[in-house]
């Protein structure tokens, strides 16, 4: 079976002033286990790049005045509002038609998200044994073709899902890592197998890193040593299911080590 | 030779010291009465005490295995010939040696890290590595808490070594 | 052109390295520290390097080949391992005899079952342990549809290197049918966990002899339709015949075993040369081939199938009734000692020399890898060749990281 | 001031789009009454017309390659799907079956998912050259469409240097392949795009000298005569007049488009994705749009001077002529009169219901309703069989262009079906095949078309 990570809310972040142009925000520092110390091996891994948090889409909806100001950045601050009523003393419907004008752009993210879903490229890159079932699940017996995902792209600018089938050594971390930078966004991250999702039976090995989430965000993980390649299919399944929630909003790419739910 | 020629089971076993493996091995190999000619393995050990170099022999004249040990060689400096004149493809086994126990071939002209980044320091394989489970005993600290900062020559010995008894 | 970039370097990913952008020449950072890595490194008049690998479709897993390439043509080339290398003895010396045999599975993946192997015959050998018949007779047979299933992703990964779509999916088709029965029988479909110290996990159920029943009836069919697509083709013969020929002194001299051996006429094979388990009581035939190239490989390979359905026969005609699994203690303990056991694994002769000091743990687990070995031949056979001859060979050769990178 | 902006700022969101809309609006409208009342704009119309009708060449140009290149997009799905769906059935797959009816629209999707991806222009590229590499290519691929005649009178435009103006503009893309393997900073771009250049320069000299026959035979360039001169039954062919002659071409044109099996320039194995491996986004999907076309374009070429164009591969005229059975396609409704009116009203019910009694007798378990139901099928069905022979026998367009595709997307599938079966070959066997096999082989089908001209015109 695959799980797939949860997103956590997104802190609250200040409200952006209208007009000005979206800029990177930072976000906070990523959720550090008690078990990865800053003087970690990996840990020098989480680089400005990885850390950074794609800002979403926010729909400002001031039709209803939040009790907390701040909340929902972006959008129209409710006291200005509140200002220009008792300025002019009557009700206008700014807030429907704004709400209405400002929410198509998310409705054609939707769409895309929609598009993409159905035509995820993986990458031709296996590094150990699940690449064997990686392979399995694209042919003949269970065919990931049927779910557009096929063909595997040998360069990674053109691949959209990054399948890490297989043990990562701390040699290996560094090409990965550059293959994961090299593919354009949208980009998704699938954990296949234990040694990617935790080290798995070679945790206490001197080489091997103890789980991918270390070096790289990943978006579904999908245990089992090897998972079987309907495994496989079934959390690639679950990360179209991701990407039509995330309504546009890219995912909070976080790299730390993270627990799956129910793993 | 250190010991008499022992077997046991389908092995037969010899050792000789470093000093006098290439002859013996030329012998073996090219001799017609032993005619080995399949180097079937070639590999290190690290018996606590001293670093041993293993080789096991095949040869169409005898049903057994020929185990050759070069016994005795040093912790701090070992130092064998190396067998790429008569197997070139001892080559890659030596520098797997090299890398895991740090026993210098000498004669192989190729001898580098193999599977460990060039950088590394220690020797994985050595009795006196411990992994990350027991890392508390380790000697080594530092970046990677599963590695020795220092070159195994100059690392004190470790507090407890796992000793073989076998000899 | 070039301008500064910020790399990670590839061989400590923690550290980044300011480079112009001739980082992508893949010469190392660091002086060259033997003669052979300095000759490889100066580059003549028109020469240049190129990367073929670590993540490189063709290369079977995470391969590093530095290719040394004067156009098309190849002058040198440098393997570099162990971008799989995940200490795999050491691991084993640090858990007991039983774990050792679950550390030990991943190492050649697609045909675990031999790898699994080493130190359960190793642990009997240092034990004198006797091992039921039906237990011998249900290994064989597990390793011998081990084996076909290997071979018939061979089959395939020789056309797809080659350009070839097809072979693969059927040769896959024929592996899902062998796998899904071991995964009856064991409960995995890649990594069975099933041969235990003195014996074997479970015995045969019902649901594997059935697909088995199923799958003798038409034993091999895919291979057969993918060697049609392939044996005649004017284009793979071609590509294949006469290219990566390597002679019998060269083969001897690199330590090589297996197919790639017995393709140059040397029939040296575990099996008959150092017989173990119950393949002294079997008949079959060595296949061997004079001719040393990609194209005797190949069909080496096809042989191979066919004694081993053969083999698998004549087991399920002898199988012996009794039990699968010996008495022995839980906690094992075997007395001081050294074992060397050799078996013939789809790649070649896989070995293992293991040392016991009567504690429960292994006190030292040496894997000798059959593909480890073959692979040095690229340096021998590929310069002068093109770089689209590097994927018939190492196909031919049928390399696996795994067990390669430890 | 704020006498403007307050009652601006008053206004809604709706009503500050709206409200400069109207202004537009009115103002438009008084300029174009003053510029009527004072005769201005019918002149400057005139004067339009006047010359788009004086240089009505170009503007029919124009006109065509814009839909030319409205209609290779969709053409590139079409392929792609089928490249999609025959592969998956050669390896005992089931292909793209998500996406819409038998995963129809999977193409689409690949094709709008790959221009809303990121597009980036990496480290260290030439980057002017990076970014037009794929447009040359796209445009080399979708310009040599203009000349291939589609139907009679359905073209782009009629040269009579047609085939001339073709293997110039496809030679064209070898430059674009060139330009992005040298701009991407690459090594292994750099070897995909020095294997195109040496492989499509050297498949030119073939792919020309085969057709060179046929030009010998039609006596002229333009491709719209050279079909005109395959009509007839399919026996007139050019292929049958010039079997070696198209054999070549096929293989040269193989070539021509990077098809399997000689796919160097992308080949997945061995240099990881070709000249393309640097691109990303919708440059990528240009390449990979521009492949497809140039299938399509190379299957139409083949159909066009060796298949015999938009020609029926029979000629029933000379037949109906013998039975002087004469069809008069100008249906005139006129002449029924009122008689139509019943027509219409009562010819549908009536006909159903004759379909639908049968049914309904014959089925017993069926009731009245569903056999109706299934009688106004039928009935649709037949009526569309009636328009479109209708069609076919009045605008012989419709007719041509059925018969052009049909011809050419066999050509494609026989694209695809090498590219599921065949290996690739290697680089020097490639070059040797061409040059020591295909070169003499055109030779020799020249020699031979020029003499048997020569001595049957005696």
């Amino acid at each position: 079976m695959a799980v797939t990570k949860e997103t956590p809310r997104r802190p609250p972040r200040p409200a952006r002033a209208e007009g000005t142009p979206r800029q990177e925000t930072r976000s906070p520092e990523p959720v550090q286990m008690a078990s990865d110390q800053p003087s970690h091996p990996m840990g020098a891994l989480v680089t400005a790049a990885d850390r950074d948090v794609a800002e979403p889409i926010v729909v400002p909806n001031t039709a209803w005045t939040p009790a907390n100001p701040t909340a929902y950045g972006g959008g129209m601050p409710a006291a200005i509002t509140h200002l220009r009523e008792l300025e002019f003393g009557d009700k206008s419907d700014n807030a429907r038609w704004s709400g209405a004008l400002e929410i198509i752009p998310t409705k054609a993210d939707y769409v895309l998200d929609l598009i993409r879903l159905n035509s995820l490229w993986p990458l031709l890159s296996g590094l150990a044994c699940c690449a064997i079932e990686m392979m399995s699940a694209a042919t003949s017996v269970n065919d990931m073709d049927r779910f557009g995902m096929f063909p595997f792209r040998a360069s990674p600018r053109q691949a959209d899902v990054l399948i890490v089938a297989g043990t990562l050594t701390t040699k290996m971390a560094g090409p990965l890592v550059r293959l994961w930078e090299q593919m354009p966004e949208p980009k998704w991250c699938v954990a296949m197998g234990d040694c990617t999702c935790s080290g798995g039976r070679y945790k206490r090995s001197y080489a091997v890193v103890e789980g991918i989430d270390r070096v790289m965000p990943v978006d579904v993980y999908v245990p089992g040593c090897p998972p079987r390649p309907e495994g496989l299919i079934y959390g690639l399944l679950k990360l179209q299911q991701l990407i039509k929630e995330r309504r546009g909003h890219w995912p909070e790419r976080r790299v730390g080590p993270t627990v799956p739910a129910g793993v | 030779m250190l010991a008499p020629v022992a077997g046991r089971q389908d092995t037969t076993e010899i050792r000789v010291s470093p000093a006098e493996v290439t002859d013996v091995m030329r012998t073996l190999h090219d001799d017609g009465a032993f005619r080995f000619r399949v180097l079937a393995d070639l590999c290190g050990v690290d018996t606590g005490e001293v670093m041993q170099v293993v080789y096991h022999l095949w040869s169409e004249n005898s049903p057994d295995w020929l185990r050759v040990i070069v016994d005795g060689l040093p912790r701090d400096d070992p130092r064998v010939p190396s067998m790429t004149f008569m197997w070139k493809g001892a080559e890659w086994a030596e520098r797997e040696t090299y890398d895991m126990f740090g026993i210098t071939f000498e004669g192989n002209r190729d001898l580098r890290r193999i599977y460990m980044p060039p950088d590394y320091t220690s020797f994985p394989l050595r009795k006196d590595f411990y992994l990350a489970d027991d890392a508390a005993r380790s000697p080594g600290e530092g970046f990677r808490h599963m590695e020795q900062v220092r070159p195994p020559a100059a690392a004190d010995r470790p507090l407890l070594t796992r000793r073989s008894k076998v000899q | 052109m070039a301008g500064q970039t910020r790399v990670r370097s590839l061989d400590d990913p923690t550290v980044f390295v300011e480079t112009p952008a001739t980082i992508y020449d893949a010469i190392p950072p660091y002086p060259p520290r033997t003669e052979r890595e300095a000759e490889f490194y100066n580059l003549g008049d028109g020469e240049m390097l190129i990367n073929l690998g670590p993540q490189h479709p063709s290369t079977h897993g995470v391969l590093r080949v530095v290719l040394k390439i004067d156009g098309e043509r190849i002058v040198d080339l440098d393997p570099v391992l162990g971008y799989l290398h995940r200490g795999v003895e050491k691991i084993c010396e640090n858990g007991d005899w039983h774990h050792a045999i679950s550390n030990c599975d991943p190492l050649e993946y697609v045909a675990s079952m031999f790898s699994e192997a080493m130190p359960v015959l190793a642990c009997e050998k240092l034990l004198d342990l006797e091992v039921p018949r039906r237990a011998e007779y249900i290994r064989v047979l597990a390793w011998e549809l081990n084996r076909i299933a290997s071979h018939a992703l061979f089959m395939g990964w020789i056309a797809l290197d080659l350009g070839g779509l097809t072979p693969i999916l059927y040769g896959f088709i024929e592996r899902d049918e062998i796998v899904e029965m071991l995964a009856a029988l064991t409960g995995q479909r890649l990594l069975f966990n099933y041969l235990r110290i003195g014996g074997v996990n479970g015995d045969l159920n019902h649901e594997f002899m059935s697909r088995l029943g199923d799958w003798m009836g038409h034993a091999g069919k895919r291979i057969e339709d993918s060697q049609n697509l392939l044996n005649e083709n004017e284009i793979f013969v071609r590509r294949t015949k006469g290219l990566g020929v390597i002679d019998r002194a060269t083969a001897l001299g690199l330590c090589m075993s297996g197919p790639p051996l017995r393709a140059t006429g040397i029939p040296y094979d575990v099996r008959r040369a150092h017989p173990y388990s119950v393949y002294p009581e079997l008949e079959f035939a060595i296949p061997v081939r004079e001719e040393g190239d990609s194209y005797a490989r190949y069909m080496l390979h096809l042989d191979e199938i066919r004694q081993s359905i053969h083999i698998i026969d004549q087991v399920l005609h002898q199988m012996p009734d009794g039990p699968c699994m010996a008495q022995i203690p839980r906690l094992i303990r075997p007395r001081p000692g050294r074992a060397f056991i050799a078996i013939e694994s789809p790649r070649g002769q896989y070995a293992t020399y293991a040392m016991s000091d009567g504690t429960d743990q292994p006190f030292r687990m040496r894997i000798h890898d059959p593909s480890y070995f073959n692979l040095q031949v690229m340096a021998e056979i590929m310069p002068g060749n093109l770089i689209a001859d590097i994927m018939a060979v190492m196909s031919s050769l049928d390399p696996i990281m795994g067990g390669i990178d430890k | 001031m704020s006498v403007i902006t307050r009652p601006w700022g008053r206004l809604s969101t709706a009503g500050k789009v709206l409200l400069p809309l109207i202004a537009l609006f009115v103002l438009l409208n008084l300029l174009l009454l003053m510029g009527v009342a004072s005769g201005v704009i019918p002149a400057v119309v005139r004067f339009v017309v006047d010359l788009l009708v004086a240089n009505i060449g170009i503007v029919r140009f124009v006109v065509a390659a814009t839909v030319i290149l409205l209609i290779s997009v969709p053409v590139a799905f079409i392929n792609i799907y089928m490249e999609m769906k025959f592969i998956a059935f050669i390896n005992a797959r089931l292909g793209p079956n998500r996406v819409g009816p038998w995963g129809l629209l999977q193409s689409a999707i690949h094709g709008f998912k790959v221009l809303a991806k990121e597009d980036f222009t990496p480290t260290g590229v030439d980057v002017p050259v990076f970014t037009l590499a794929p447009a040359v290519v796209y445009l080399a691929a979708v310009l040599s469409l203009l000349v291939v005649p589609f139907a009679p009178g359905l073209f782009g435009v009629d040269m009579n240097l047609g085939l001339l103006y073709f293997f110039a503009i496809s030679g064209l893309s070898v430059v674009g392949l060139l330009m992005a393997g040298w701009s991407s900073f690459n090594k292994y771009s750099l070897l995909g795009a020095l294997r195109a250049a040496a492989q499509v320069i050297s498949y030119e000299i073939p792919l020309t000298l085969a057709v060179v026959g046929v030009i010998l035979l039609g006596g002229t360039l333009s491709l719209n005569q050279i079909v005109a001169q395959q009509s007839g039954w399919f026996w007139d062919w050019y292929v049958f007049q010039q079997p070696l002659g198209f054999f070549i071409f096929f293989v040269a044109a193989t070539a021509e488009g990077n098809r399997a099996p000689f796919d160097l320039t992308e080949a997945d194995s061995e240099i990881v994705a070709g000249f393309a491996t640097e691109y990303s986004g919708m440059r990528f999907g240009f390449f990979f749009f521009a492949e497809y076309v140039a299938m399509f374009v190379l299957g139409g070429l083949a159909t066009v001077l060796f298949f015999g164009g938009w020609n029926a591969p029979f000629d029933l005229a000379p037949l109906l002529h013998a039975l002087n059975i004469t069809i008069n396609p100008a249906l005139d409704f006129g002449q029924l009169g009122l008689g139509l009116l019943f027509l219409i009203a009562l010819g549908p019910p009536l006909v159903i219901l004759l379909i639908a009694l049968p049914i309904w007798m014959l089925r017993s378990d069926w009731s009245l309703l569903k056999s109706l139901v299934v009688a106004f099928l039928i009935f649709n069905v037949l009526v569309m069989l009636a328009i479109g022979l209708w069609l076919a026998v009045s605008f012989a367009a419709v007719m041509g262009l059925f018969w052009f595709v049909a011809k050419t997307y066999l050509f494609v599938f026989v694209f695809v079906w090498l590219r599921g079966t065949l290996p690739r070959v290697r680089v020097d066997q490639l070059m040797g095949f061409a040059w020591k096999w295909l070169l003499p082989a055109s030779l020799l089908n020249l020699f031979v078309t020029a003499a048997a001209i020569v001595l049957l015109s005696r």
